[in-house]
């Protein structure tokens, strides 16, 4: 079957992306497998500038999951350019880049620089970050400053496209992704991680040194699939699906709610080969499925 | 190395040759053995596909010992994930990748000081079973555990080995001042290898600096990738640099690290 | 280590209590335990009429977790109170009732109902069912409604403790919590389960007849005790914390972030014995971790 | 039964005797057996303490067979639980409870139809090995794999046997043509007891009620619990009435539940 998708502009080769933060800057999984095959990479969030991250624990194991507080540590947006993006093969398989910043002008600005660069396929907007100049809330907690980070992002980003990366830490995850498609998003991907925490009870001390971290892996597969499920019922723009994928089942049942894309996120750390082996495994399981187009698969959930 | 042949490397779908069960928690798995080219110090990363989704990450164990026979590995069981691990059996096939990180840095004619705090043996197995001059190697080995549940016999043939039960305050006191001594008595062209648990390390950072020795040490930090993709495994560097264990590391210079400060 | 506990006016044995819809009436698990050792019970969700709960599938399982749509399915609080009640021993271990409604009315005359009884120790207020009169929003998600709810529970409950169960489906939990707080409740308990959804992507069906239903288990452990942690933090009354509890060691997690009482749910289905062995068990590590009393230990977590 | 006693009953931790795993998924598993008094239809709860908490729910089987000798239980491989059960090994334990839920009902002296779709031969196993008057026995099974998975050969040295393949509509058309012949031949005082797929027992439901005759079906819907307290297993019974398939079946009598209409 044809694997090729569209993405608000960009067109994939396979529905297969690797999600942000999973995937380092694009180069470090390259013993395992070829970035050419996959349908695109996501690299790990990107500021303006270099960001030192969390001191003191930063992974923690949960049943069938684990939580992470890596404090979004990256080189910065310009050393990714010229080091690493030279390296990648965004002329096959297409780069987004994702972001983050804690105003708005700051995401206008990466923004501005990111969009500016050849290599750079599109952005994915990081709203699940605090905000700390409005003292700890999370842009992507509330409509409007989630509308606000998307249409500073949007109008500095030329013609590429642009991805607003959603929260589930929020009463009705609709609201916010009619919100940021109301103010321009090209596409919305989610879910990012689920607040939780893990504690020693022995040292009486949390396992995370930044206490909350975020949950991900596959305890959080149905949390996922009922927030894509219920965002594409809302939202015309396509939708990227992720959390939990560890298979090739797993991404068809993002496909069948709705999504357009998947993301491969921590399954890679347990299977570094699962980004490139689920390309062919998918494929060879909509031949399995009879499946003949995902126009005749994607979001064909029969709820009656 | 093209990218097919690192691919072809790297991970492995091994068979398990052998398990050994030792009392109190220590085990031995021997796998058929890749075909790697290896470092003391490095490590793999280990996840049988049985452990469905939980235990969800891969676990980091030192490469004890890799040679035309098997691949071995030697842990205590602490956890979910190396208690799952002795469940193990020959026949199994599990999941590798690796040789992954930096390993020790040492040239055959070198005198070396080896300093092992429990489990942080399992990378000095190999490095002496192997070493062509053994005469030049020396090992200082603190336990809590019963020597017997260690390979010390055997190693104590080849090298001369030092042990000193570590689980009072009196006898940490008795391992640093020995220590203390050995690591100055290789200040001069000698290297000192050194693995154990953090403060163990941070001991031997801080003796190594006052001594002037110039010493290498290996950083077991919680990993979740061990390919430098999370960004999980990270470690204070000197001057308030960050490093991440896993490719940086696991073994680094002392200097490079800021432990001689926790 | 003694372990009795203080709840909103009740004196419990133990900190462990079962949780509502994992422990049936309190009679039909009699083979595995004898609830006299058990902190206390909460039953099966209540409403002041029977109901039939929803068609179709009930149970999905998921990694490390489960999936539930039982709908709210009981046999009404009357029926209960005949039938079952007698049989309980509650004059030795108290029997909370869990209750919901459509409005808040119904909360009230339920209340009034079930605080007469004199082998009803207390109710627990679920608030995560939906309100069908204001059209599919739920009383747990809106601090206001929520604070409703409770105050129209509290005003009928006489001197019986309301302790008022909170969903996790929500922006900030404490928001709630402060809520119900304010208007009288006894004590919180949390987490009901999080939104979840599975399918099949071979029939194309959701897995539950109700498409979405509510995700318990060892899975959403992480998420429970951030959430517990930061309600201790935030409230003044007791806290119950429960969600994926499988060990001692669990509920020690639970009590070190602040929580005064843990129920114990899903995990009982994997292991009927659990809510017992988790007495004896929990005093024994009491003993190994040389914990001296719950005041030395509870919520004692070391952030700094 | 006293509480205490109730208890020693119910929870087990059993062991492996033997494993057997035949063609095409199919499995046996032999237990040492608990001192239970059981009747057909009657199931149980499993899990092994290995599996951590994936899969976190516990498996309801048939008690196939059990006697002085063995607990015996016959499964087909068809997702995460069951493939687990394959890595069973003898030595190992596992955890158990029943025997669960109403079984079959009937008296030795009754003729007795039993109809079994697929892995639905399973309940049935038990019944007609230890069956005082095996001449009262008789048996359909509608199966899609081959027959050499089943205990056929065995069963069919006790008890007249049919064996219809039904893979194609063509096939159920002649298993449905055969079934109605024989009930219509059991609807005097005889009993007909059916276990198999759900489309299965609703055809048998029909043709009972068509045929008059007093049939009992052995309902498998996924369980949480097994024993009541979850609500998971509700089954539609006739009348708008709601049951709970692990204590109020898994066996009912036809005509309590709805399954004709389905
Ligand atoms: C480079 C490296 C080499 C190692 N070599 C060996 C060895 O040869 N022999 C040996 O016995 N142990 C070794 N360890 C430690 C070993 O990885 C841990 O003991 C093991 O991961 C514990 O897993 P668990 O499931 O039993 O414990 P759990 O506590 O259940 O593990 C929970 C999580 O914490 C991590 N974790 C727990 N303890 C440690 C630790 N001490 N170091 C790193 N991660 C930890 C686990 O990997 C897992 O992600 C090494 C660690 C590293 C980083
Ligand atoms: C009373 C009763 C007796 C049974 N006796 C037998 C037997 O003797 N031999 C046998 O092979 N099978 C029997 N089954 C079916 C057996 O329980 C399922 O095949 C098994 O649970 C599937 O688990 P899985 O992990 O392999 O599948 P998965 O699809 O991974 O299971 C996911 C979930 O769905 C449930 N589930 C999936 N299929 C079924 C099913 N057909 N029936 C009930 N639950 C299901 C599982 O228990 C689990 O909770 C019986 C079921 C019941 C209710
Ligand atoms: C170690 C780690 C680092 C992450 N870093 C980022 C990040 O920088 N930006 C971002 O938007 N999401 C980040 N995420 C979230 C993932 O992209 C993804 O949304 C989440 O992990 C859920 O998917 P999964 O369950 O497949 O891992 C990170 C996740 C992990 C585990
Ligand atoms: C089958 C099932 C039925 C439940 N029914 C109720 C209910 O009637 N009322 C309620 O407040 N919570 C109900 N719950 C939620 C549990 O009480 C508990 O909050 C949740 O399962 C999280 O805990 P756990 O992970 O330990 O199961 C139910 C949970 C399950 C699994
Ligand atoms: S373990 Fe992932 S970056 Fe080191
Ligand atoms: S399986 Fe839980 S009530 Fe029947």
């Amino acid at each position: 079957m044809e694997q090729t998708v569209a993405l608000g502009g960009l067109t994939l080769k396979n529905p297969v992306l690797t999600a942000s933060g999973t995937f380092g800057y694009g180069t470090e999984a390259s013993a395992f497998g070829d970035v050419r095959f996959l349908g695109g990479i996501v690299v790990k969030g990107l500021s303006l500038e270099a960001r030192p991250g969390n001191p003191g624990g930063r992974i923690a194991e949960t049943p069938c999951g684990m939580l992470n507080s890596i404090g979004l540590e990256n080189i910065g947006a310009g050393r990714f350019v010229r080091e690493f993006l030279p390296r990648l093969p965004w002329q096959e398989t297409p780069v987004v880049a994702n972001i983050y910043a804690g105003d708005y002008d700051e995401f206008a600005e990466l923004a501005a620089y990111l969009a500016d660069q050849e290599g750079i396929a599109g952005l994915e907007v990081n709203i699940s970050c605090p905000n700390v100049r409005a003292g700890g809330a999370r842009f992507g907690q509330d409509p409007d400053m989630a509308a606000k980070a998307c249409a500073a992002v949007r109008e500095k980003a030329g013609d590429k496209p642009v991805i607003l990366k959603l929260s589930p830490n929020v009463t009705d995850v609709t609201e916010i992704a009619r919100a940021v498609e109301d103010a321009g998003a090209d596409a919305v991907s989610l879910i990012n991680t689920l607040s939780g925490m893990a504690v020693d009870i022995r040292t009486r001390r949390p396992v995370l040194g930044s206490v909350i971290g975020g949950l991900s892996g596959p305890a959080i597969k149905p949390v996922a699939l009922q927030a894509v499920y219920r965002v594409c019922r809302e939202v015309n723009i396509p939708v990227v699906g992720l959390g939990g994928i560890t298979s090739a089942e797993d991404a068809l049942e993002f496909i069948l709610v709705g999504a357009r894309a998947v993301q491969v996120g921590s399954a890679s750390f347990a299977d570094p080969q699962l980004p490139f082996s689920l390309v062919s495994r998918l494929e060879e399981l909509c031949e399995e499925l009879g499946i003949e187009s995902w126009e005749e698969f994607r979001g064909r959930i029969e709820t009656e | 190395m093209t990218t097919e042949e690192q691919k072809m490397t790297l991970h492995h779908d091994l068979k398990v040759l052998e398990t050994e069960s030792l009392d109190s928690g220590f085990h031995w798995l021997r796998l058929n053995p890749p075909s790697w080219s290896w470092q003391p110090g490095q490590f793999l990363m280990l996840r049988p596909r049985e452990w469905s989704s939980d235990p969800f990450l891969p676990r980091p164990l030192s490469i004890a010992d890799l040679d035309g026979e098997a691949l071995s590995l030697f842990w205590h069981v602490v956890g979910k994930g190396t208690r799952k691990m002795t469940h193990l059996r020959s026949g199994d096939r599990v999941r590798v990748w690796g040789p992954l990180g930096r390993g020790f840095y040492f040239e055959p004619h070198m005198p070396v000081l080896l300093l092992a705090g429990g489990m942080g043996l399992a990378p000095f197995i190999g490095l002496i079973r192997h070493h062509p001059h053994p005469e030049n190697l020396e090992l200082i080995f603190g336990h809590r555990e019963d020597l017997s549940s260690y390979p010390l016999a055997e190693l104590s043939k080849r090298i001369l080995t030092w042990s000193l039960q570590d689980r009072t305050p009196k006898d940490l006191a008795k391992l640093e001042k020995a220590m203390k001594v050995k690591i100055q008595g290789y200040s001069g062209d000698g290297r000192v290898l050194a693995c154990g648990p953090r403060p163990f390390l941070s001991m031997v950072s801080r003796l190594s600096r006052e001594n002037g020795a110039r010493t290498q040490v290996c950083m077991e930090t919680p990993m979740a990738c061990g390919h430098g993709v999370c960004l999980g495994c990270s470690v204070p560097g000197a001057g308030g640099r960050t490093y991440q264990a896993c490719v940086d590391g696991p073994v680094f210079s002392a200097e490079e690290l800021a432990l001689d400060q926790e």
